[in-house]
């Protein structure tokens, strides 16, 4: 199974990570992917996820081909 | 229904102009609302001397797209457009451009707010500030 | 703080454009709100080819000036405009058009919804409408 | 005593009076106003009046030099 991960904003610059493609012998979880991608740091408060361009929690499962998301809050606008 | 996101400083009102130029349903708007949000020079009293707009290519338009949809199930809008800038930006330039157009005022006003707060809460675009002595990324919007 | 009544067609945004750049508090204000009515072509099921707009001279400005004023005490804003539409009035354009500078965009949005339900309630215009076979004057304004 | 008198729109064509100065001998209401303006009409619903250019109610003092609107609902914006 392979996963693309991307990290933006501050959460990029913390983890020095832009994006990432993991590989995972079976079915996980949002969270397994956060913390394979990081070697298991800790999870910021706020911390936003997303599947495909989709807001999900934590959670969600994940499958092959999924594009995941981390990022903080956001401030457009 | 536009969305766009630009990387060029953007006329918010002759953006406004042209989409309501180019709609079909002439003389059936009695309603505009517009909100333009502009980069200010301070914030959180301190001068801010420029600002990096990052965002989630393809998530920011898929979002905002999304939430014109649902303004249009939600209101009797005719037609709404939503232009965001990201990369450099200096005070004074315009950051964001929502305007709504209907047959009837609440409409209009009640659809771009809607916008505007959907937008403010959950749209992947995040501020970098340049201060006089460093940077720092705004953690936060304010919720109204 | 701006109040004008115009005989003729005025471009409501490029009115905009022209406030905004003579304000002094430039990379101050990070929120505009704009509203502007428009003529339509069609009202309560009928076509309406025209339309005369009356007004109280004098009145109309003291009263758009006073609910100026209240918008002003009322929420934390910079400036404001209105612009209103007098006399023989075709479809397409505009009528009225609100806008206020703030830096947020509650008292933005706030201050302009105030300004144009005051105006809609209160201020001393009245509408009389050219249809096909006659015309009529508009009997009320909606509330909202 | 000597006051203005008013009238718009709908108001204006129904009396077919635009304007009109009237005397009275001593201090009155803007009903009293309405009455000699009118020769007694009946009052419309809705009618909306002011004084020198601010709103009022039919049992508001008028006093000399005055100028005392009457119209119909307003339509604008």
């Amino acid at each position: 199974m392979s996963i693309q991960v991307k990290f933006f904003a501050s959460l990029r610059e913390q983890l020095q990570i832009d994006e990432i493609q993991i590989q995972a012998d079976q079915a996980g979880t949002v969270m397994q992917v956060w913390q394979q991608a990081t070697n298991s740091q800790a999870i910021p408060a706020n911390l936003l996820c997303a599947i495909n361009m989709e807001y999900v929690g934590l959670e969600h499962a994940v499958v092959d081909g999924d594009e995941v998301a981390f990022f903080p809050p956001v401030t457009g606008g | 229904m536009v969305v766009q996101i630009r990387n060029e400083p953007f006329d918010a009102y002759a953006e406004v102009q042209i989409m309501q130029d180019s709609l079909e349903q002439q003389g059936k708007f009695g309603a505009t609302s517009v909100f333009v949000g502009t980069m200010r020079d301070f914030n959180e009293d301190e001068s801010v001397q420029s600002m990096f707009l990052e965002h989630y290519p393809g998530m920011t338009e898929k979002y905002l797209t999304q939430i014109s949809q649902q303004a249009k199930q939600n209101w009797p809008i005719i037609d709404s457009l939503i232009i965001h800038r990201v990369g450099q930006i200096e005070p004074g330039d315009s950051i964001v451009l929502v305007a709504v157009w209907a047959a009837h005022r609440a409409a209009a006003y009640d659809a771009n707010r809607y916008l505007m707060e959907e937008l403010k809460s959950r749209a992947p675009f995040w501020k970098k500030e340049q201060l006089n002595d460093g940077q720092r990324w705004v953690e936060k919007n304010t919720p109204s």
